[in-house]
């Protein structure tokens, strides 16, 4: 199981490299979950998974792409304390409860508990770090998370709030 | 007098100095009306302009002979008029071509102009003019008179037909003037002055709001612009009648722009504030008040 | 066939004969000159003309040919919603608009049903009072130009453009206001106009002084004036005369008085009388007419309310319609009676409106009546002191 | 005659010294501060309402298109067209400036314009820059100075007091004279019409009222909307927002006239002003849900000729209009009038019937020529907060159905409703009457996470809410369902809204956690939003339909992606009854057009 | 101005110029002072009158060229601008605004402005506001008289298209159907002081040379007569009249 | 005004009476009763002042409405005259004897209205208008705009659009736009 795996490497590394690793891993999953999710909603609403995958993958690029910077190559290496807000972030990377059919409303509230816990971590991991391209890097991850969540957030708002006479 | 040759560039050069002096004096007069009106009135160079317009109208169209030579007899009256008084007492460059008898001419001349006109407004063939040349003669008929009996009291007094003797015996202080020897002969001369000058109460013969401008209705362009060099010469000259006859004549250029404009602001002083005369109530007022004067300027003489 | 029937086809009468005959005039034996003053004329009041018929210097037939103004008011108010027609109908008499927005107003709030604020009663009576003013001074430089004394049009025309001053500070206007409209008035009066309205009247006054000095008292104004055009007092309602013709004729008839309009029950004025009924008297009662005004104005100011609104709720007016009725609204304008004839069908648009201007019956009439045996030099003086306005006769 | 006569006129001259009264500089000398020059436009404000090329007796105005200017674009309340004025026309009257609906006309007191061509004497105010532009001084209409009058008339109500415990009929509708009045504020510009998504032509049907001719307004009525009488009473009136005399003053209340048209014709007259179906065609058509936009496309198709059959769930037609609009707004009587006009036009009803269980698509796809899906939002949201899943957490939109179907709910002693819509309204305001019938007193709050000026529901709604004892607590945001330890529930625990709108002006809240209340509730109905039950459709159609976003696709005429499938009402297009009535009209122009193409191939 | 013309030129629909001899007295009848009469002079000889004839001038409008050096037409075009010498022909109600110029208030005689009676002395044709066809006939007659350079300033906006009375029956709209414009003051009324910022322009346009109305009026002049005769029923003067 | 009514009913045929205000009031005579009346109103009730003279055109039912208006100076009273003359033989007395101005309004009434005055002076003449040859304009089926834009040309360029046709072009350009 991936997520598992992922969740269990966060608990016991904390050197920068793993825990970008780890967040990579955490869109990758992400990423695969609504990839996996999509041919099972209905149609109606399968639009809104895909672009959740979408979104995910493009998280997952840039991710991968911040590892590979040469500048913070070296930085990159040192350990730094395991961030409090660690285990709300640890927590919803356990497979959600979505059922068989989930509606827009479900996918769109378990998508926002994702993003505000990795928004969470990454504020924690940058305020822990020491002034740097380290903690610009997890400032940036946090903004990174925040912008999105605060998307989805608006977008939970259009759709449920829709309608209303 | 033996005639010059010199007088006649002299008498031009006269000539051109009253133009322009006519020029800028009817300006200043209608100035002066103006601020009585409570505005300011034309610039005082505004007849140059005018007369510079009028002549560089393209366009004229001609009613006939009498038509074009109406404005060259009225100009020919003002300046033969002008020509034949001494302008400056004294002067050699400026006594023009006077001579024993200039009275008689001057007195011609005076009413040449308006016989022309009246040839001309004739021919022009506008009611308007037709009726305002009826008016003009009956008028400057009437209102020539006492003139000439002034002038002939004048002519009886000096025993002399020349202006310039005239002139001459007025010389030696202000007392000498036909003004206080003959007073009577100059009021009945000026109010037939008041008559001739166009100007309200007497000036019926263009009244504007009746027979707009009467005889010159029809004139226009260059006709015009000859008519309103006119206008400024003939004044003057005949206001040089009067000054020489009436009031010392001028021994130099200055007295002489003195006189000629107090003569000419008492036509403007009593026009102002009058509105005008019908024309047989101005003949009238003419017969009953300045003949009167007139033939009494004589038998006091 | 229309056209056939309503062209003027039978011109053979001409030179018309009179039904007594009285008569002939033979133009082609010379001894008379026909003579037209007008339109291009500046003896003629505006744009209008008169066909002289003369012998030597005297008229022996005088005929007004009006019609270069006419604008089809009438017609054109027609096809105007009833708001639409206020601002046209202040045309119609271009010396003296007001009269027209008033008595227009008026005549559709009677028909409307309308009743207006008691503050804009006030203030139309100050606008009708001022343009009298300016009316007469306008008038007064008439009179006297057109005896050839042209230093009096000068004084009185600036002291007239003092009071367009006042009309374009209240009304937003110089010459057409437009600012009676049926309901109301557009505005109250600007802050401190008061003050400056004193002032003006002021110099009104002086300017009147300086008028009847030099025009009053003038001993060849007398000599022109004096005895010029009697208008016999049993005329005036055989012609329909009113206004100052019919008061320097004696007759004290003054609408502002006999049917009191606006507030005028509550102004202090009598109306102003002459007896030698001759173009002198005319002039002098205009004159006194125009003190009377300058007094009435200051009467209107000081009693005026200040505050309250100055204009009526109206119906959208983009499409108010007027039950059937009719109804004639008559005022004292500076020249006589000036009346309204409204007509109205149930529709947004009059059925008819018939404008009757005192030019009407002056100016063709009894000026034709008058002019005869007069000399040419005074038909423009004639025809100055019935004072009339050409714009109104046509419409 | 005397010597004074000759020597007093001589006084003039003692202003030959004075100075003279000549204005020194006359090229350069101000108007006065009212003075009526050239026209100024401010454009953002203007409108392009034309109500001053209506006023202009010079026909010195045209309305003409401006292009390439900023803040100027044809939109609902904007006609994108502005004034040009014609000073070869313009007689300076300002009536313009006195009617501008907006009073962005004004006048400057600029008064002098030279030109050597006569045809340059136009310009567009405001657009076309002008030396007077920012001119302050100049006429503007003075305050007060209207032409026509700002203020509604009243529409008479029932007082709170009366219509607190029944569901009677609030408003009471206009007289004769009332609406004449009211009528007559309307300026006939059209501003609306464009808004009104069935395009009703609402300045001539204003314009009835005011010449009385009824017959002919409804004739105009029922030309484009078959649920007007509907409509007169309970539509979301689009229309009026943007309407000219809204932007000084009250809109016209157009759909209180539209209800006097309706009320002052006979209803038995209805049918002959409309005109009946023309003769039959043969064509087939099932209609699926018996709401405003299926009926209204039963409507256009039956008087075609066509043969209509509409499949309806439940036992009466009117869709939302009767199950989810509160009697006290929309009696039933009529809603059954509307219904029974469209089904006197030939319409085939089947009642209980419910599509995918008592009838499959596939069915209904083969027996007719085209199927229209009309099936509305019936499925309520809930916010699932913590504690949202308690048995006595309703959803509004199930709860007012309940009520309007009859049943008798045994209303709670509180309430709290979440929503600031006029569904949460709706609800409110029933529940309150039904605790008014059953208990005396009313104890329902009404907690939304808009402030009031932002609350989706009218204004009107909001008002009479308050009057009705509603208690409204605005920029609430919902946190948890609160049960007791009994597991009862006690209310809704909330926290205080900061701000509730991004700078894009997209949904965002945010809180003030600190800001915590709680509202007790025995009930607490969320009425957050709605959303459509596509189940009928089947797995199969579901997956052959293009989607889009959650809707179904459908082009401008509400056809779908299968050819014989066409969908209309608040599932595509939602959720407003007169939007429903717009596209159940496209949907039969479009239906009709595919008839009339085949029958073209056909030949 | 050569373009603006141009524009007219292309608006009017291309009808043949109507024959020349008085087409219109065709429906009108003429009065009667006006109809050609024969008279027996006292020597018994019978002379024949057409009183529609101008017995001194038969010819039209020609096109009048300037003077032959460029330095003394600047110099009359100069004294043209500063002497603008106005008609008194008060056509309509603009008429008002013009007593005020004259006035001390305005004083336009301070620029060179006057006040002239009779056409023949006037170069500038004011055209005060709508124009009925009864005025517009005597207008042209007036603008005919004057000479050759003449001016033409349309004065408010029913001069410009028709003002406020476009839709009546007896005023015409385009005042440069009828007469050459040079120039045009929008208003109703315009202020004086706009009309001295006309006249001021109009000077401008003088001294630049670029008025030249009457010689428009000239090389146009079957079209402009076409115009006239079109609106104006009752023909009744010469065509020639100058 | 009501009493000078009565007493006029009894004399004289009238019909229509409306009082407009206190002191206007209306009425409408027949054809032969209106110079009597006239007479009678002058001369015996003191209304010696022809205030005005003029017609209406009602068109729909073919019939010219001329108005006599006659005024009471001294006691402030008018009372309109009414006469109702048929449309297509529109000619009628004239009273120019009576009083010498109504001749002009005769003139006018006849050019405009094209109602003649036989025997009233220089009714034929031209008076407001010259060289009319159209129907005389006061008449109601004359249209002047109709006219005016038939014989004087408008300035070009000038169009305009009608704001709600144009917005549903615009905002729904799919649209049938025809009505």
């Amino acid at each position: 199981m991936p997520e598992g795996r992922g969740y269990q490497r966060l608990k016991s590394r904390t050197s920068l490299e793993e825990i970008l690793e780890v967040a990579t891993e955490f869109e990758r999953t992400a990423r695969d979950f609504y990839t996996e999710l999509a041919p099972k909603v209905s149609k109606q609403i399968r639009y809104l998974v895909e672009e959740l995958a979408e979104e995910e993958q493009r998280h997952y690029d840039l991710f991968s792409q911040l590892r590979m910077r040469a500048d913070i190559v070296e930085q990159i290496k040192q350990s730094v304390e395991t961030p409090a807000s660690d285990r709300r972030f640890s927590d919803c990377i356990h497979l959600p409860e979505l059922g068989d059919h989930p509606d827009d409303q479900a996918v769109l509230q378990y998508a926002l508990g994702r993003e505000h816990a990795a928004m969470e971590q990454y504020q924690s991991l940058a305020e822990s770090t020491p002034g740097g391209p380290i903690r610009d890097l997890f400032a940036f991850l946090a903004d990174e998370e925040t912008q999105h969540k605060n998307e989805l957030e608006k977008r939970y708002y259009e759709v449920v709030h829709s309608g209303g006479v | 007098m033996s005639f010059e040759w010199i007088m006649i560039p002299y008498s031009l050069l006269t000539l051109f100095i009253v133009i322009n002096y006519g020029l800028l004096l009817t300006a200043l007069m209608q100035k002066i009306g103006a601020r009585v009106g409570r505005r300011h009135g034309i610039p005082i160079w505004q007849n140059y302009i005018d007369l510079l317009k009028n002549y560089s109208i393209r366009s004229s169209i001609t009613h006939g002979v009498m038509f074009y030579l109406g404005p060259v007899f009225r100009l020919t009256g003002g300046v033969g008029l002008l020509l034949f008084v001494p302008t400056i007492f004294g002067s050699e460059m400026f006594s023009n071509l006077s001579f024993a008898g200039d009275l008689i001419l001057a007195l011609y001349f005076i009413f040449f102009g308006s016989l022309g006109m009246a040839l001309g407004a004739g021919e022009s063939g506008h009611p308007h003019s037709a009726i305002g040349v009826s008016r003009g003669l009956s008028q400057v008929t009437t209102s020539e008179l006492p003139f000439a009996l002034a002038v002939f009291a004048v002519a009886l007094q000096y025993q002399t037909l020349s202006v310039n003797d005239i002139v001459a015996a007025q010389q030696g202080g202000v007392m000498n003037w036909t003004l206080f020897t003959n007073p009577l002969a100059v009021a009945a001369a000026m109010l037939s002055f008041l008559g001739s000058m166009m100007r309200p109460p007497f000036d019926v013969v263009l009244a504007p709001q009746e027979i707009p401008i009467g005889p010159p209705t029809e004139y226009h362009s260059s006709y015009l612009a000859l008519m309103q060099t006119n206008r400024v010469i003939f004044p003057i000259a005949k206001m040089v009648v009067y000054m020489n006859l009436f009031f010392g004549g001028a021994a130099s250029w200055p007295v002489f722009f003195l006189k000629i404009f107090l003569i000419y602001f008492f036509s403007l002083f009593i026009g102002v504030v009058f509105p005008r005369f019908r024309v047989e109530q101005s003949v009238r007022w003419f017969l009953i008040w300045a003949m009167p004067l007139g033939i009494a300027a004589i038998l006091v003489v | 066939m229309a056209d056939a029937e309503f062209g003027k086809a039978d011109r053979s009468q001409y030179p018309h004969r009179r039904p007594d005959g009285s008569l002939d005039i033979d133009l082609t034996s010379g001894k008379y000159l026909k003579l037209w003053q007008g339109p291009n004329h500046p003896g003629i009041t505006g744009n209008m003309s008169v066909e002289l018929t003369v012998c030597g210097d005297e008229v022996v037939e005088g005929k007004t040919h009006v019609g270069y103004l006419h604008r089809g008011f009438e017609k054109l108010m027609e096809r105007r919603t009833f708001i639409q027609c206020f601002p046209i109908v202040c045309r119609i008499c271009v010396p003296e608009p007001d009269f027209n927005e008033y008595c227009y107003a008026a005549a559709v709030e009677e028909l409307a049903g309308l009743e207006i604020p008691e503050k804009a009663k006030w203030i139309r009576a100050l606008i009708l009072e001022m343009g009298r003013i300016n009316s007469y001074l306008m008038y007064l430089g008439g009179q006297a130009g057109a005896f050839g004394q042209g230093v009096i049009g000068q004084w009185t025309t600036y002291a007239r453009d003092l009071m367009l001053d006042r009309f374009e500070e209240l009304t937003g206007a110089r010459i057409y206001h437009m600012f009676i409209l049926p309901g109301g008035v557009r505005d109250d009066l600007p802050e401190g106009f008061d003050e400056r309205m004193e002032q003006t009247l002021q110099e009104v006054e002086r300017t009147l002084d300086d008028v009847y000095d030099t025009m009053f008292r003038n001993a060849v104004f007398k000599k022109r004036a004096v005895g010029l055009g009697y208008v016999d007092p049993a005329l005036v309602d055989e012609y329909g005369i009113t206004g100052p013709v019919a008061r320097g004729a004696g007759v004290a008839r003054d609408v502002r008085k006999d049917q009191p309009y606006l507030v005028y029950d509550q102004l202090d004025f009598e109306p102003v009388t002459g007896r030698e009924s001759d173009v002198y008297a005319r002039a002098d009662v205009r004159r006194r007419d125009l003190l009377m005004s300058v007094d009435l104005i200051r009467q209107i100011l000081s009693k005026m309310p200040h505050k309250g609104e100055v204009m009526a709720t109206l119906p959208n007016v983009l499409h108010w319609k007027i039950p059937r009725g009719e109804t004639y609204i008559r005022g004292e304008c500076s020249r006589g009676e000036y009346g309204y004839y409204l007509v109205t069908d149930g529709s947004g648009y009059p059925r008819r409106v018939n404008v009757r201007g005192p030019s009407y019956t002056h100016a063709m009439a009894l000026l034709e009546k008058l002019i005869v045996n007069v000399n040419i030099s005074d038909v423009a003086g004639l025809m100055v002191s019935l004072h009339t306005y050409p714009p109104e006769i046509e419409r | 005659m005397s010597v004074r006569d000759l020597l007093s006129p001589f006084i003039a001259w003692k202003h030959l010294f004075r100075e003279p009264v000549s204005i020194r500089d006359p090229f350069n000398r101000e108007a006065s501060e009212r003075y009526r020059g050239f026209h100024q436009n401010d454009v953002e404000k203007c409108i392009g309402c034309g109500t001053c090329e209506a006023i202009c007796q010079n026909g010195a105005i045209d309305m003409v298109i401006v292009e390439g200017v900023e803040g100027i674009k044809t939109r609902p309340g904007d006609s994108g067209l502005r004034p040009r004025i014609d000073y070869g026309r313009c007689c300076w009257c300002a009536l313009c400036v006195d009617v501008c609906m907006t009073s962005s006309l004004t006048m400057s007191n600029a008064y002098k314009w030279v030109e050597n061509d006569p045809d340059k004497f136009r310009y567009i105010p405001g657009v076309d820059k002008k030396e007077w532009d920012n001119v302050k001084q100049g006429y503007h209409r003075p305050d007060g100075h209207r032409l026509n009058a700002p203020e509604r008339i009243e529409m008479p109500e029932l007082e709170p007091a009366e219509r607190i415990d029944s569901f009677v009929e609030i408003v009471g509708g206009y007289s004769v004279e009332q609406a004449r009045l009211e009528a007559d504020r309307c300026v006939t510009c059209g501003i609306c019409v464009a808004t009104c998504p069935t395009h009703m032509p609402i300045p001539e049907y204003i314009s009835a009222v005011r010449d009385g001719d009824y017959e002919r307004g409804l004739k105009l009525l029922y030309d484009s909307n078959p649920f007007s009488q509907i409509c007169g009473k309970v539509c979301t009136r689009r229309c009026e927002t943007t309407c000219a005399a809204s932007h000084e003053g009250d809109p016209i209340a157009i759909r209180w006239l539209k209800r006097h048209i309706t009320e002052q014709v006979p209803y038995e007259k209805y049918r002959d002003i409309i005109g009946g179906p023309l003769p039959a065609t043969g064509k087939k058509i099932a209609i699926i849900g018996a709401g405003p936009a299926g009926m209204t496309a039963a409507f256009d198709l039956a008087r075609k000729g066509h043969e209509v059959s509409v499949y309806e769930a439940r036992s009466h037609a009117g869709g939302m209009t009767r199950y989810g609009i509160p009697e006290y707004r929309l009696p039933f009587e009529t809603i059954q009038r509307e219904i029974d006009l469209i089904v006197s036009m030939g319409v085939e009803m089947h009642y209980d019937t419910r599509v995918g269980t008592d009838i499959q698509m596939q069915q209904l796809q083969q027996d007719n020529d085209a199927v229209l899906l009309a099936i509305g939002l019936w499925l309520g949201r809930g916010t699932r907060i913590p504690g949202a899943d308690h048995p006595h957490v309703y959803k509004a939109i199930d709860l007012l159905r309940r009520i309007r179907d009859g049943e008798q709910l045994e209303a709670p002693k509180s309430m709290v409703v979440i929503g600031g819509g006029n569904v949460a309204m709706d609800i409110a305001r029933s529940v309150a009457r039904l605790q008014k019938q059953q208990q005396g007193e009313i104890n329902v709050t009404l907690t939304a996470l808009e402030d009031k000026a932002h609350f989706l529901a009218d204004p009107v709604e909001i008002k009479e809410s308050i009057e009705e004892e509603i208690n409204i607590i605005d920029s609430r945001g919902p946190q948890e369902c609160v049960s007791d330890d009994q597991g009862k529930l006690v209310g809704l625990r909330s926290w205080k809204v900061l701000s509730i709108f991004d700078d894009q002006h997209r949904f965002a809240p945010t809180y003030d956690e600190s800001d915590e209340q709680l509202h007790p509730g025995e009930w607490i109905v969320e009425a957050i939003g709605q959303m459509s039950d596509v189940s009928l459709l089947g797995d199969a159609l579901t997956e052959k339909l293009e989607w889009d976003r959650g809707r179904l696709q459908v082009d401008d005429d509400g056809h779908t992606s299968e050819p014989w499938l066409w969908a209309a009402g608040d599932c595509v297009k939602g959720p407003d009854i007169v939007s429903a009535v717009a596209t159940g009209h496209s949907v039969a122009t479009s239906i009709e057009a595919m008839f009339e193409q085949k029958e073209a191939q056909n030949a | 101005m050569k373009d603006d013309f141009e524009k007219l030129l292309d608006q009017q629909p291309e009808k043949e110029p109507e024959p020349q001899e008085r087409p219109a007295l065709r429906d009108i009848p003429v009065r009667e002072e006006l109809v050609p009469r024969t008279v027996t002079a006292p020597d018994g000889q019978e002379i024949r009158i057409d009183p529609l004839q101008d017995y001194y001038c038969q010819a039209g409008p020609t096109v009048q060229t300037p003077a032959y050096t460029r330095i003394i037409e600047d110099l009359f075009n100069w004294a043209r601008a500063e002497s603008l010498w106005i008609l008194g022909f008060g056509t309509g109600c603009g008429a008002i605004e013009m007593r005020p110029l004259m006035t001390p208030r305005f004083d336009a005689y301070r620029y060179g402005i006057q006040w002239r009676p009779t056409p023949r002395q006037a170069n500038l044709l004011v055209i005060s506001g709508y124009l009925s066809v009864k005025t517009l006939k005597r207008a042209i007659r007036s603008y005919e008289q004057m000479q050759n350079p003449k001016y033409v300033v349309g004065l408010g906006s029913c001069t410009i298209n028709g003002g406020m009375y476009w839709d009546s029956y007896n005023t015409i709209k385009r005042l440069d159907d009828y007469l050459p414009v040079d120039l045009y003051i929008t208003g109703c009324m315009p202020r004086p002081e706009a009309l001295l910022q006309g006249f001021d322009d109009l000077k401008k346009l003088i001294r630049a040379g670029k008025a030249e109305g009457a010689n428009k009026y000239a090389e146009n002049f079957e079209r402009y007569k076409t115009n006239q005769k079109r609106v104006i029923k009752d023909w009744d003067m010469p065509d020639y009249s100058w | 005004m009501q009493t000078l009514i009565s007493q006029l009913q009894t004399r004289f045929q009238l019909s229509e009476f409306i009082l407009q205000r206190d002191n206007l009031a209306f009425v409408t005579v027949t054809r032969e009763q209106l110079r009597p009346l006239l007479l009678h109103l002058r001369d015996k009730e003191g209304f010696t002042h022809l205030v005005l003279l003029t017609a209406v055109d009602w068109i729909e039912d073919n019939i010219f409405q001329l108005t006599y208006l006659l005024g009471d100076r001294t006691a402030g009273c008018d009372i309109g005259v009414r006469l109702m003359l048929p449309r297509d033989v529109a000619s009628m007395d004239s009273i120019h004897d009576l009083w010498p101005t109504a001749a002009t309004y005769q003139r006018e009434l006849r050019e405009m209205f094209g109602i003649d005055f036989p025997e009233s002076p220089r009714v034929d003449e031209d008076f407001i208008l010259e060289g009319w040859t159209d129907l005389p304009p006061y008449r109601r089926d004359f249209d002047t705009l109709k006219y005016s834009q038939e014989s004087y040309v408008d300035r070009l360029g000038r169009e305009t659009k009608d704001p709600a046709a144009y917005m549903k072009l615009k905002l729904y350009p799919d649209e049938d736009n025809d009505g």
